[in-house]
C-alpha cells in the first residue's frame, strides 16, 4: 500500500505523523512511504533518515494524494486527497461537523483519533493518550520554569524554601501526567476531576483529591469520559475549587468534554486573589479554557499571575511526541490491513468501526450525524 | 545387654529424636534432621532387640521383613502428589501398632497393675481411633471416599453416646480386668475414627492428619507407660506436643482454628480454603506460602499493576525484590505498556522506589522468558495478564497483546479479592492449576512476605 | 500411683521440648515435618518388639507380629518418604 | 543602621538583595532601610510590600548613599557611594581586580561573597552555594523543556520511552543540584569532576561517576576548589569525556576554577557528532564555558545541536533566588554589627576578615594583592 | 505430706519455672513470667516445709528471716544503675548456699553412696567457684576490684594445678569419704572462682555473670542428685541451660565468643567492647539494642546526614520509621541546613523515600523538642550535630547554629566509625553518657534494626 | 549407676527445655532475665531447707543456717530486683 505523510504547516506545530524508525518497518512489509520534503525536521528526522529507511521523498502533493494519508492534524483548506483514499489523523471530528461533511464529499474514508472508542484493546491506537502524555508532562515543565519558586522543598543554610503547592484540574490521561511529573520534581500535589474513578488513581500517583460537594460521575457509562454538569453542581465546583486554587502556586488545567467547550473551573476573580507569581497553565485552551482569562494560543499575564494558553506544548517534546503517535499509526494500520499489507478495511473491528468518520461519500460516525441532523 | 547401659542408650535416641525434629523445621537441615531421628531409631530397635525379654526372634523377623518391605515399596514408589494420603497411611499403622501393643500387653501378662491397666485403655483407644481416621483420611485423598463431608443422622448425640460408652467400658476393663472388654473398646475406638473424620472436608484432611500424627504420638507414650519404657513415653510426648504445635501452624496458616476444623461439619465456622467462584477454585496462599515459594526461586519475574499504585506499594516491593536478590534469586520486572490507569503509571511508581531501569522489561522482550521462569508475582494487575486476550475470542479484549505469565511455571497474584479489573471481566489465570492467590491489599500482603522472607 | 510419678515427669518434660523445638517452620516444610515426626512417633515398634518377642500363645503373638509389622511400617515408610521428599531442598539453597 | 538596597539593572537580573519577609526583621531590629523604588518588582516583591514591611522607598542615588550598600551584582560604573561607607554583594573580585582598586579608592570598606570561605560555619552567608543552587535547578528545566525528548522512561502502549541520558559536568553546588533535579525527573544521570571527594558526592545523589584516566585532586589544600589541571591530564580528560558527552541527550557543565578561566570540557569536534536536538545548558559562560562552541548570554543551534550560554538563569527563579540571597545578606549582617545593630566590623571573625576586598581606601584580599602587585 | 503428692506439686513448680522463663524472654510478658516464676518457688518451699524430713523448723526460720529481710533490703534499696553487680550478689549466695547443701549432706549422712558422694564433690566445686567469682565479678562492677585485667604471674601455669589438684581432692574424697578433704576442694574451688574472673576486663562482667548464673543451675542440679530431689534437678538443669544460652546470646551481641571472653587476658582477642579513644568511651551498641530503643519511645527524631546520602538508605530510614509510627511512636525528621554535601541534599533524598512533607522540620523548629524527645537517631549526620559548636569557643565551627540533640534524653548515633566529618573536627557527641554508637554502613545497620523491630 | 539413670534423664530433658525456651531475647531483657533465671537456680533453697531441718550437731545447723540464708537473699533478692526492673516496661507497650 501507499502511504502518505505530509509536512504539518499549522503554526507551532513540530510533530510527523511517521517517525524512519516505524518506516523502516512498513518498508519492510512491503508498503511504499512517500514523506513530504522536511516533514520530519521540526522533530529532529532528516529527509536523509527517512530515505535510509526506505521512504521516498515527494511534494506536498503527492503525500496527500497517496493511497493512505497519514496525517498529525485535519488537512488545510485547499488540500487535494484522493478520492476513494483513506485518511488517518487527529481530525477534530467532534469539534467541526461541517469540515466532516466536507470531507466526506471528497469520497475519502477517513478515520479520527478521536473517535477511537477507549477500550482496553484499542490503547495501542489511542493517540490523544499518547499525546495528552506529552501534554501533561511538558505543561509541568512550563509551569516549573515559569514560576518563581522552586518545586521541591530545600532546607539550607540560606533558609528553608518550602515546595511549592501545584494543583491539577481534570485527571485524565494529561492530568495524571502532570500530577506524575509535578510530584517527580518535589511538589505538593493535588488534583480534582468529576469522576469517580479519579479520587482513587489520584491517590494512585501519591497525590491528594480535593473533595468538592458534589455527586461524582460515573463515567462507565459514557465511555470513560465526563460529562457537562449541572448548573447548580458548577456552581458548587467554582465555590469549593476557589480557596485551593487561590492557595496554589501553579494550576494545570486539563478539564475538557469531547466535543464540547471545556467547562470553567477558574473565574477571573478567582485569579485575581492569586498569589502574584502564580502561574496557570491551561491545556483546555483549544476548546476554550478552563480558565476564564485564557487566551489560546498565546501566555498572559493578568496581573502578576501568568496564565499560559499556549497550544503546541505538545510540540515542544516533538521527538517523542512524533514517536508514540508514529507508533499509534502504524497500530491502526495493523487492524486496517490483511495480508500483504493490502488495505482490507476490517469494518468488523469495532475500533476500526468507530475511527472511521466518513465513508462511501458520507459522515459515518453516529455522533456526527445526530450533530449535523 | 545392662538395663542401666540400655536405659542410657534409649536416652541417646530420645535425644536423636530432639534434635532431628529440630532440624526438621528449617529448609536448610531438614534432611539431617530425618536422617538423624532415622539413627534414633534404629540405635533404639537395635538396643531392644539385644535387652529386655525378647525370646524368639521369629515373629519379631517377620514382622519387620513385611513391614519393613512393605513400607519401603509405598515410600519409593508412589507418586509425589500422593504423599499427605501416604503419611496419613503411615500414621494409621503407627496408631493400629501401639493399640495391639497395648492390647497384647493385656492379653500377655497377668495380675497387671491398675494404673497398667489405665494406660492400656488409654492406649488401645488412641491408638484406635488414629488408626480408622487416618485410613479414613487416606481415602479421602486419594478419592476413595467422597472429599464432602459425610455425616449419619443424628451423629452428635450418636457420637456423644459413644463417648459415654468409651468410659464406661474403660472403668469395666479396668475394674473387671475383662478380655471382651478390651475388644469393644477398641471396636468402639475404631469406629470413633471413622465417624470423627468423615465429616471433615478434604481440604482439611492434611490437619486432621497432623493432629492425628499428634495422637498417634501420645499413643506411644501412653504404650510406653504400659510397657515402662522412658524411651516410648518421650519420644510419644515429643511427637505428640510437637505435632500439636504442627497441627496449630497449619491451622493457623489456613486462618482457621482446630476446633473450627474438627467440628465444622455441625455449623459453625464455615470458612473453605479455596475462594469458590461457581466450579472454578482459585487457591489461596499465605504470606508464608508465598516467600518459601520466592526464596527458593531461581528466577522471579515481577508483574505489577494498578492495584500496586493504589496501594503504593512500590517501595515494599523493591524491599522484597532487593531480598530476594541478596538470596541469589534473579529478578525483573515485566511492564505492560497499558498497566496502570496512564502511560508510564508503572515507571514512575518504580522509579519512586529507586528500581533500576536496566531491570524494567517490555512486553515483548519478556514474554518468551516466561516459560524459564519459576514464578512470577502478578501485584495489582489484572487485565494486562488475562490469557482470555489470547485464547477467547468472544472477550472484549481479545487479540490484545498480554503478558503471558500463565506460562511461568508458578504463578502468584497479590490481590484484594476476584473482582475484576478496568475491563471489567473475568480472570481465568486466577484459576489455574499453577495460579496461587494471596488476598491482601498490596501493601499490607507483600510486606508480610518481606517479614516471612527475612525469617527464612 | 507414686511410681507414675516419674513417667508423668519425663512426658511433662519431654511435651514441653516437643512444644518449644517447633516454633517457625515455612509451610513447604509442614508435610515433610509431618511425615518425619509420624515416623518417630513409630517408635512403638519397641513396645511391638517386646510384646512379639515374649513368644507366648498364638493371638498374643499375632498381636505382635501385626504391631510389629505395622509399626515396621509406620518406621521404615514414613522415615523413607520424608527422605524423598525433603530432596527437593538439596541444592535449591544458594 | 542605614541599609541601602538599590535596584538590579544589569540586562536580564531579575533578583533583589533584601525581600519584604527580611525587611521586617531588620526594621524590627531598628535598621532604617532605604528600597530603591521598584527593586522588587521583577522578583514578585511590590514596593508596597516593602513599605509594609518598614522599608523607606528612595531613589537610586540615596539606596546607593546608604551606610551599608546590599547589592546583587557590583556597582555599575559611575555609581557614587558613600565614602567610608560599607557594600556587600557578588563583586566578582577575582574576575576583574582593577575594578576593587577603583572601589577601594572611594573609600568605600566592601565585602564579596565570592571571598567568603567555604567553611562550614561560612555556609549561612554562603549566597554562591544558594544562588547555585538555583542555577543548577534552573538548567535542568531548561534542558527538560528544550529537549526533544522526555526525561522519565515510560512504557506506554504508544511504545516505550526510553530514559534520557543527562550528563553533569563539574560536581560543586550547582552540578550537585542538576544532578538531583534531573534525577528527580526520571533521568538517568552521570557526572564527573576532578574533585577527589566528588566521586562519592556523586554517587550519593544516586548518580554514576564518570571515571576518566587522571589523578583527582584533594581539594582540601586549595579551600574546597579545583585547580587548574595540567595539559597532558586536560588531553585526557576531554578524550575520556568525549565518549560519555557524545552518548547523552542532555549535558549541563558546570565546572568552574575560581578567578581563572572555565576549564574546556566539550570541544566543537564533540558537539558535532552529538545527536541531532540534543541540549547543552554551560552554566559556565560566563567565564568563557566548558564548551568551545558557547555564546555567553546567547542560546544558539550549531547543527542540529543546542548550546545554551544564558547567563541569566538564576533570574527565572528570581523570587526563590532572592529570597535565599536575603538570608545571606541578613546572616552577614549579624556577622558585623553588634549590639542595638550598630555597624562593628567584627574584624576578628575568619568569615568578615576574608570577605573583606577593600578596605581603609585599599585592597584588603591577599589573592587581590596579589593578582594588581 | 505425701511423697507422691509433694512430686507432683514440685513438677507443677518446675512447670511455673519453665513457663516463667518463657514469659521472662519477650518485654510484653516479662513480669507477668517473673511473678510466676516466683510463685512456682513459693509452691516448692511450702512443699519442702509441709514434707520431708524437717524436724527443726527454728534454723530454718532464722535463716529464712535474715536471707530474707536482706534480700528484700537490697532489692529495694539499690539503685537502678547498681542492678548488674546486685544480680551478681545475688547469684553468689544462690551457689554458695549450693555448696553448703553438699557439705551439710556430706557431714549430716553416713556411709553414703559412691555416686552420691561424687555429685556432693561436683556440687561443693561449682557452688564454690559461683560464690567466689560472682563476688569478684561484685567487687569489679562495684568499683572494689580493678575493672582491668589483673592476673597472677603464671597464671597459666597455677591454674592448671589447681584444675588438676581439684580433681585429685574428688578422688581422695570418693575414695575416702574424708572430710577435711570436702574443705581444701571447696576452698580451692573459691580461689578458682577468683582467680578465673579477676582477669576479666570490667565491660566483660555482665557476661561473666551469666555465665555464673548459669553455673549456679548446674550447682542446683548436682545439690538436686545429692538429695535425690527432681524440682532440684529440673530447675538447675532450666536454669543451667537457659543461662548457657542467654550468654550465647549476650556474647554475641557483643561480637564475641564465650571463650574469648573467660580467656581472653592470656592473649587471644584484644577486642574491646567500647571503642577507645585516649580516655573517652564511645557505646557501642547492637541493631537488636537500637530496635529496642527505638520500639519503647514515644517520640523519637531523625536527624539524616551525609552518611545516609552514601550509603542511600533514605528507603530504609523511612521504612523504620513507618515500623514505628505503627507502634505508636511520634517520629520526625530534623533537616540541618547544611546536612549533605548540597543545599536540599536530604530533601531530594527523603522525597525520593516518599517521606511526608509535614514530619520534616527546621533546626529552629526542632530544637526546642529535644528535651522532650526520647531518642534521637542520627544517620551518618557528624558536623551538624557536634555539640562543640555550642560549647567549644576554639572550635572551627564554633558559633554554627547545630541540632541539639544531645539533649534529647537517649542518642542513637549510626556512621560506620568514629571518623570525623567534613569539617574534619572531632566529636564529643559520640562519647556522651546517653549515646549509642551503631558502627555500620547506615543502610545495613538500618536494615538490620528493621529486622529486629519486626520481631519484637 | 542405675539409680542416676532417672535423674540423669530428667537432667536431659529440663536441659533440653531451657535450651529451647530462650531462643530469641531482645537486649534490654538481657539483665532482667538474668536476674529472673538466677532466682529460679534459688531453687536450691529446698535443699537448704532439708539440710537445715534436719537439726544435728551444731556444724550442720550452722552450715545449714547459712545455706538457707543465702538460697533465700538469692530467691527474695532476685524476684523482687527482677520485678522492679520489669516495672519499666508496664505502661510502655502502647
Ligand atoms: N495505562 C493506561 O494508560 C490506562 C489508562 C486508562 C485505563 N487503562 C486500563 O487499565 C487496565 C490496567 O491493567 P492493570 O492490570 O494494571 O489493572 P486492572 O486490570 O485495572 O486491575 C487492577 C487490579 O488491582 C487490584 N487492586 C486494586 N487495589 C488494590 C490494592 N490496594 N491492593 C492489591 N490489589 C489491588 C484490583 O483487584 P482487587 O479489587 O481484587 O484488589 C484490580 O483487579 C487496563 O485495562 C487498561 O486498559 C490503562
Ligand atoms: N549542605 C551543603 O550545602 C554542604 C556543601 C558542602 C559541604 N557541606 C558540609 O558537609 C557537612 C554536612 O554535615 P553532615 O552531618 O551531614 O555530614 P558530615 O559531618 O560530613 O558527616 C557525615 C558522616 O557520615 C558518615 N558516613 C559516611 N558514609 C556512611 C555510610 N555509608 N553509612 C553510615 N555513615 C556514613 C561518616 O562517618 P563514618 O565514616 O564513620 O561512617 C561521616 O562522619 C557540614 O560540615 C557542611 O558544612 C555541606
Ligand atoms: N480504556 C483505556 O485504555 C483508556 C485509555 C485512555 C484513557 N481512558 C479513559 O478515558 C477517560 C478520559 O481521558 P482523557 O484524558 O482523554 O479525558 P479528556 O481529555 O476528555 O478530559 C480530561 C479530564 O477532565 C475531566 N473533566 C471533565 N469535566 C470536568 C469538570 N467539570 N471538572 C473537572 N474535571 C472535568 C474528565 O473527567 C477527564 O478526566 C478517562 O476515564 C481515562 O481513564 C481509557
Ligand atoms: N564548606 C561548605 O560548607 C561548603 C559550601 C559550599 C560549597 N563547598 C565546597 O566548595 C567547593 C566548590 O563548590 P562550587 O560549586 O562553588 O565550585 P565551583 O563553582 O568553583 O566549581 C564547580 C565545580 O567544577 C569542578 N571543576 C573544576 N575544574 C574542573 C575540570 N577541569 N573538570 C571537571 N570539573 C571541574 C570543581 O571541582 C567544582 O566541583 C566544593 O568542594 C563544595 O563542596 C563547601
Amino acid at each position: 500500500m501507499q502511504i502518505g505523510v505530509p509536512r504539518q504547516d499549522a503554526p507551532g506545530e513540530r510533530r510527523v505523523a511517521l517517525t524512519p524508525e516505524v518506516v523502516r518497518k512498513l518498508a519492510a512489509s512491503s508498503h511504499e512511504v512517500l514523506i513530504e520534503s522536511t516533514a520530519g525536521l521540526s522533530a529532529g528526522y532528516t529527509d536523509a533518515a527517512y530515505t535510509d529507511a526506505g521512504a521516498t521523498i515527494t511534494g506536498p502533493e503527492e503525500a496527500w494524494a497517496a493511497e493512505f494519508v497519514a496525517t498529525v492534524l485535519p488537512p488545510p483548506p485547499g488540500v487535494r486527497l484522493r478520492p476513494g483514499g483513506s485518511l488517518l489523523g487527529m481530525l477534530s471530528p467532534f469539534d467541526d461537523p461541517i469540515r466532516m461533511a466536507e470531507l466526506a464529499k471528497t469520497g475519502v474514508t477517513a478515520f479520527a483519533f478521536e473517535a477511537v472508542p477507549r477500550t482496553t484493546r484499542a490503547q495501542s491506537v489511542d493517540a490523544l493518550s499518547s499525546q495528552a502524555t506529552v501534554a501533561g508532562y511538558q505543561a509541568v515543565l512550563e509551569a516549573a520554569s515559569m514560576s518563581d519558586r522552586f518545586f521541591p522543598m530545600l532546607t539550607t543554610a540560606a533558609g528553608t524554601i518550602a515546595p511549592s503547592k501545584v494543583l491539577i484540574l481534570g485527571a485524565g490521561v494529561a492530568g495524571l501526567q502532570a500530577i506524575a511529573t509535578a510530584r517527580r520534581l518535589g511538589a505538593v500535589v493535588s488534583a480534582f476531576d468529576v469522576r469517580a474513578a479519579a479520587a482513587e488513581q489520584v491517590q494512585s500517583l501519591g497525590a491528594s483529591f480535593v473533595a468538592v460537594d458534589i455527586e461524582a460521575q460515573d463515567a462507565a457509562t459514557s465511555g470513560g469520559y465526563a460529562q457537562e454538569v449541572a448548573a447548580d453542581e458548577q456552581a458548587r465546583i467554582l465555590a469549593g475549587l476557589a480557596p485551593h486554587i487561590v492557595k496554589s502556586d501553579v494550576v494545570i488545567a486539563t478539564a475538557a468534554i469531547p466535543g464540547k467547550k471545556a467547562p470553567l473551573l477558574i473565574t477571573g476573580e478567582t485569579v485575581e486573589s492569586m498569589r502574584a507569581g502564580s502561574v496557570i497553565i491551561d491545556l483546555a485552551a483549544s476548546t476554550g479554557g478552563n480558565c476564564e482569562l485564557t487566551q489560546p494560543g498565546q501566555t498572559i499575564r493578568h496581573g502578576e499571575v501568568t496564565i499560559v494558553g499556549d497550544t503546541d506544548l505538545v510540540s515542544r517534546t516533538p521527538g517523542h511526541a512524533s514517536q508514540m503517535y508514529a507508533k499509534n499509526v502504524v497500530n491502526f494500520l495493523d487492524l486496517v490491513t490483511g495480508e500483504g499489507g493490502a488495505l482490507t478495511h476490517n469494518w468488523d473491528d469495532d475500533i476500526v468501526a468507530g475511527a472511521c468518520v466518513t465513508r462511501d461519500g458520507a459522515v459515518a460516525h453516529p455522533r456526527l450525524k445526530e450533530a449535523l441532523s | 545387654m545392662n538395663t542401666t547401659l540400655a536405659g542410657f542408650l534409649y536416652l541417646i535416641a530420645a535425644v536423636l529424636f530432639i534434635l532431628g525434629l529440630k532440624r526438621l523445621s528449617s529448609p536448610a537441615t531438614a534432611r539431617a534432621g530425618n536422617r538423624l531421628a532415622a539413627l534414633g531409631m534404629l540405635l533404639a530397635i537395635v538396643i531392644t532387640l539385644l535387652d529386655r525379654q525378647v525370646v524368639s526372634f521369629a515373629v519379631i523377623a517377620a514382622g519387620i521383613v513385611v513391614g519393613g518391605g512393605l513400607g519401603a515399596v509405598l515410600a519409593k514408589r508412589v507418586q509425589m502428589t500422593a504423599m499427605p494420603q501416604l503419611v496419613a497411611a503411615f500414621n494409621g499403622f503407627g496408631g493400629g501398632a501401639s493399640a495391639l501393643v497395648a492390647a497384647g500387653e493385656f492379653l500377655g501378662s497377668e495380675g497387671l497393675a491398675t494404673r497398667t491397666v489405665v494406660t492400656i485403655a488409654l492406649s488401645t483407644l488412641i491408638g484406635g481411633i488414629t488408626f480408622s481416621g487416618s485410613f479414613v483420611a487416606f481415602g479421602k485423598l486419594q478419592d476413595l471416599i467422597s472429599g464432602g463431608r459425610v455425616t449419619y443422622p443424628g451423629q452428635a448425640f450418636g457420637d456423644a453416646v459413644m463417648a459415654a460408652g468409651v468410659v464406661a467400658l474403660g472403668v469395666w476393663l479396668v475394674a473387671a480386668d475383662s478380655v471382651p472388654a478390651l475388644w469393644i473398646l477398641l471396636a468402639v475406638s475404631l469406629v470413633l475414627g471413622i465417624v470423627r473424620v468423615l465429616p471433615i472436608g478434604g481440604a482439611d484432611m492434611p490437619v486432621v492428619i497432623s493432629f492425628l500424627n499428634s495422637l498417634s504420638g501420645v499413643a506411644a507414650a501412653t504404650a510406653g507407660f504400659v510397657i515402662e519404657s522412658n524411651a516410648l513415653i518421650i519420644s510419644g510426648a515429643l511427637v505428640g506436643a510437637s505435632g500439636l504445635i504442627l497441627t496449630n501452624i497449619m491451622v493457623k496458616a489456613m486462618n482457621r482454628t482446630l476446633i473450627g476444623v474438627l467440628f465444622m461439619a455441625f455449623g459453625g465456622e464455615g470458612v473453605v480454603s479455596a475462594e469458590d467462584t461457581g466450579d472454578k477454585v482459585a487457591r489461596r496462599a499465605s504470606p508464608d506460602d508465598v516467600a518459601v515459594t520466592l526464596a527458593y526461586a531461581k528466577r522471579v519475574v515481577i508483574v505489577p499493576g494498578y492495584g500496586l499504585a493504589v496501594a503504593q506499594a512500590q517501595h515494599t516491593i523493591r524491599e522484597l525484590a532487593t531480598l530476594l536478590e541478596h538470596r541469589g534469586v534473579e529478578v525483573h520486572y515485566a511492564i505492560h505498556p497499558v498497566a496502570g490507569r496512564m502511560p508510564g503509571h508503572m515507571n514512575v511508581l518504580l522509579a519512586e522506589a529507586d528500581v533500576p531501569y536496566d531491570v524494567l522489561f517490555d512486553l515483548e522482550d519478556i514474554n518468551p522468558t516466561f516459560p524459564r521462569t519459576d514464578v512470577t508475582l502478578v501485584v495489582g494487575a489484572n487485565d494486562v495478564v488475562n490469557p482470555s486476550a489470547r485464547a477467547d475470542t468472544t472477550s472484549p479484549i481479545y487479540g490484545m497483546p498480554i503478558l503471558d505469565v500463565d506460562e511461568s511455571r508458578m504463578v502468584v497474584v497479590v490481590k484484594r479479592s476476584l473482582s475484576p479489573g478496568f475491563a471489567g471481566i473475568d480472570n481465568p489465570l486466577f484459576y489455574n492449576e499453577n495460579t496461587l492467590m494471596l488476598f491482601a491489599d498490596a501493601k499490607k500482603g507483600l510486606s508480610e512476605v518481606v517479614s516471612s522472607v527475612k525469617s527464612l | 500411683m507414686e511410681s507414675l510419678l516419674i513417667p508423668i515427669t519425663v512426658f511433662v518434660l519431654a511435651a514441653f521440648v516437643g512444644f518449644e523445638v517447633i516454633t517457625k517452620v515455612p509451610p513447604t516444610l509442614h508435610t515433610p515435618l509431618m511425615s518425619g515426626s509420624n515416623a518417630i512417633s513409630g517408635i512403638t515398634i519397641i513396645g511391638a518388639i517386646i510384646s512379639a518377642g515374649r513368644a507366648d500363645e498364638v493371638v498374643t503373638s499375632l498381636l505382635g507380629f501385626l504391631a510389629v509389622a505395622f509399626a515396621t511400617i509406620n518406621v521404615v515408610g514414613g522415615f523413607m518418604v520424608t527422605d524423598r521428599m525433603l530432596e527437593m531442598f538439596k541444592k535449591d539453597r544458594p
